[in-house]
């Protein structure tokens, strides 16, 4: 196993693979989508409460869960990137933080416009998801800062590392301190982002927008991990050969 | 054609669904389309790099 | 001359294996090799930019090469951190002094850090290694009161705390006067004759015999 | 332990011998809360609510104003490469570096924070829950800080970055100081809260020195 994560691991080689497998994963992401937004908006009934609002659900749970993923991916791959100075890893990292930090984006955006008929404001600053998921984008955005404060590739790796692992252990500590700061004056209130008690035809649609979500990042991440390949081994004849076709990815 | 229309009204909530998903859209579209506009960008350079070492 | 002293405890051989470094995407060396046994100075010369500095930084184990080893003996300088570094002083363009505490009290922090772990604080003879260094009358004088010439020689000192046997120097002649850089000549020929490992770069040629002079020109 | 010790009187020797430093940050924390009150002319009623967590953010800025100042000086004379290569643990000497630094600005925000807290209206049992709080809470930002002022002390203007990094990992101290002020306020045990403080403050004490020192020997490098 170590020898195929190995050699996989070497440029070249994992330039070519990605390249013949980015097309097929983009088709596929493409079809889930499509599923996915047809059964949501089409095929699911509406809610009983919320009626038709409810369906900005298909695209803000799945960007919340993603926001959330992706920053675990990013710390777990930085840490593989530091103790075994595995170059790929830390590549994903560098290039899986943009990726969550649009997912993080996604999931405010789509959160307080679902906010809006059932709280009447554009921000509802007791509802704890929301505010970590805030807290959650600063923390990309500071880890993008970082990473282009430091112009030395590898040292940008390793502090990169460090502050995406303070921060995935800080996440649970900000997110229940921001619970427990509402539970201090509503009292657990059944978060308006809980899915709503769920039949099967509401429920497909959530799982088949997860699942075109996550190919989504796989799809982006390859791409902007190919990219830092091609730059960061542009002295080397792989990449020669293919800048000047004589191999096309 | 008339199923069409309430499809879009959303059952009232057309703004809210509708801007929801455009927004969604556009920022899907712009995180894929970065590293496309980039690759494209960083061939352009590495070409003009090995043309001037060439020459 | 002071009394021959004791050559040092245990000496090995620091050899480094195809060390390549890369600074903004251009290879500062590559592949460089060399062993330098103990008694011997090892003189790096370059131009400014070569990566002399960067090659010293690697050897003191600050910097990780982009590819390549340092071995202390057999094993690599990084599977014996602690072994190496009480062995090691590094002397490095900025001096490490702090200007607001006193020559005294930068040599106390000094001793701290030099003394191994879980080991007795070092006990050194402070007035023997002011006059060693030229700073008999200065025990008390702020840092900032220094020249430049002395700051310098105060940052040597820290090889004479823990009778360390590698010396790595970055410089060490800079700003120095003929009248100090006869002083730091002489504790380097000691520290040679006491079988240790000197590792300098500086434009100045150094008057030290032949016999054990190597050196390393970075293109 | 005698590295411990030496590196903390150094660090106290050097901000005693550098005064003009040591008022800084304190000045900054009372002129915040001066500000807040100015912007506001909020009734009596309104500001005891406020109260716990004007002083708070303003304790919460000054710690960040002063964090910088950690590494800063040993980076630029070569102080700090000399410890990284020393065979002590660098993570004992950040966190040497880290109490000296809660000693010079924490202790002080400590201190004036409940005159303070009386100022705006709090009653003088409240202010004892605030100073407690500000005791336990402002280590805690030394130690988080420190993570950050390691990570940034390489880059020319590390300052912007390093606000950036640091605040969103000081909200929950944040939450859980003015909360618990707020809770004995309105009549609630205290003991949740500040049990939670407590916990962060072991937790931050223990892990940040170790990622502090990781990310001092990538600045170094």
């Amino acid at each position: 196993m170590y020898i195929w994560f190995h050699k996989l691991g070497s440029a070249p080689t994992f330039y070519k693979w990605s390249g013949l497998w980015l097309p097929w994963l983009g088709a596929i992401c493409f079809i889930l989508f499509a599923a996915g937004l047809y059964s949501g908006l089409v095929y699911a009934p509406a809610d009983y409460q919320q009626g038709d609002s409810f369906r900005i659900i298909y695209m803000h749970v799945p960007a919340a869960w993603m926001s959330m993923f992706v920053y675990v991916v990013m710390a777990v791959s930085g840490a593989i990137g530091i103790i075994w100075h595995v170059k790929l890893a830390q590549i994903a990292m560098i290039s899986s933080a943009p990726i969550g930090f649009s997912f993080t984006v996604l999931a405010l955006v789509t959160g307080s416009i679902w906010g809006r008929p059932m709280w009447g404001t554009w921000w509802e600053w007791g509802d704890a998801r929301l505010m970590s998921e805030a807290l959650l984008l600063f923390l990309y955005i500071g880890v993008i800062g970082l990473s282009i404060a430091i112009e030395d590739k590898r040292k940008a790796a390793q502090a990169v590392a460090i502050l995406s692992l303070v921060g995935l252990i800080n996440i649970p500590i900000i997110h229940y301190s921001v619970v427990w700061l509402n539970t201090l004056h509503q009292g657990p209130t059944v978060s308006k982002f809980d899915t709503p008690s769920i039949d099967m035809r509401m429920f497909m649609p959530l799982l088949i927008m997860a699942l075109a979500f996550k190919l989504f990042y796989v799809v982006v991440l390859l791409l902007r991990t190919r990219n830092e390949l091609l730059w960061r081994e542009r002295r080397s004849q792989w990449v020669k050969n293919i800048i000047q076709g004589t191999s096309n990815d | 054609m008339t199923e069409f229309l309430r499809f879009l009204e959303m059952g009232g909530y057309a703004g809210y669904v509708w801007s929801a998903y455009g927004i969604s859209a556009v920022v899907l579209i712009i995180t894929l389309l970065l590293p496309l506009l980039e690759n494209k960008y960083i061939r352009k350079r590495i070409d003009r790099m090995l043309e001037e070492e060439q020459d | 001359m002071d009394q021959a002293q004791p050559a040092y405890s245990h000496t090995n051989i620091l050899s480094a294996e195809k060390l390549s470094s890369e600074k903004q995407d251009r290879w500062l060396f590559k592949d460089i090799s060399f062993t330098i046994e103990p008694g011997h100075i090892f003189h790096i010369k370059g131009a400014n930019g070569s990566g002399k500095t960067t090659l010293l930084r690697i050897l003191c184990g600050l910097t990780v090469a982009e590819s390549g080893e340092v071995l202390w003996g057999d094993k690599t300088i990084r599977r014996q951190h602690d072994q190496y570094h009480t062995q090691l002083s590094y002397v490095g363009h900025t001096d490490g002094i702090k200007q607001d505490l006193t020559v005294e009290e930068n040599l106390r922090v000094a001793a701290v850090l030099a003394q191994g772990k879980q080991q007795p604080p070092i006990s050194f003879n402070l007035a023997d290694i002011l006059r060693r260094i030229g700073l008999a009358k200065k025990k008390y004088t702020f840092a900032h009161a220094l020249s430049a010439g002395q700051r310098r020689r105060l940052a040597l000192a820290r090889c004479l705390l823990n009778d360390t046997s590698i010396w790595i120097l970055d410089e060490p002649l800079t700003a120095l006067d003929a009248q100090g850089v006869g002083l730091v000549e002489d504790l380097i020929n000691m520290h040679i004759q006491r079988k240790g490992i000197a590792i300098i770069t500086s434009h100045q040629a150094l008057n030290i015999s032949d016999a054990h002079y190597k050196v390393l020109s970075l293109s | 332990m005698n590295v411990f010790t030496t590196i903390l009187k150094r660090d106290l020797l050097l901000a005693i011998r550098y005064r003009a430093e040591l008022l800084n940050p304190m000045l900054f924390f009372i002129l915040i809360i001066i500000l807040f009150q100015l912007g506001m002319r909020a009734k009596p009623e309104v500001l005891i609510t406020l109260a716990p967590a004007i002083v708070w953010i303003a304790a919460l800025l000054s710690a960040l104003l002063s964090l910088d100042h950690m590494f800063r000086s040993d980076m630029e004379d070569g102080a700090l490469e000399q410890m990284i290569i020393s065979t002590q643990p660098t993570s004992l000497l950040v966190l040497a570096k880290i109490i000296a630094h809660w000693i010079i600005t924490g202790l002080a925000v400590t201190l004036v924070g409940p005159l303070l807290g009386m100022m705006l209206g709090l009653s003088f049992d409240a202010t004892k829950i605030l100073f407690l709080t500000l005791l336990i809470g402002t280590p805690i930002l030394s130690a988080i800080g420190s993570i950050g002022v390691a990570l940034t002390v390489g880059l020319r203007r590390g300052g912007v970055i390093l606000s950036l990094l640091v605040l969103p990992l000081f909200v929950p101290v944040l939450i859980f100081a003015s909360q618990t002020v707020n809770t004995y306020v309105g009549g609630y045990s205290v003991a949740a809260p500040m049990s939670i403080l407590i916990a962060l403050l072991i937790f931050s004490l223990s892990l940040a020195p170790w990622a502090a020192s990781a990310a001092l020997r990538m600045s170094v490098s």
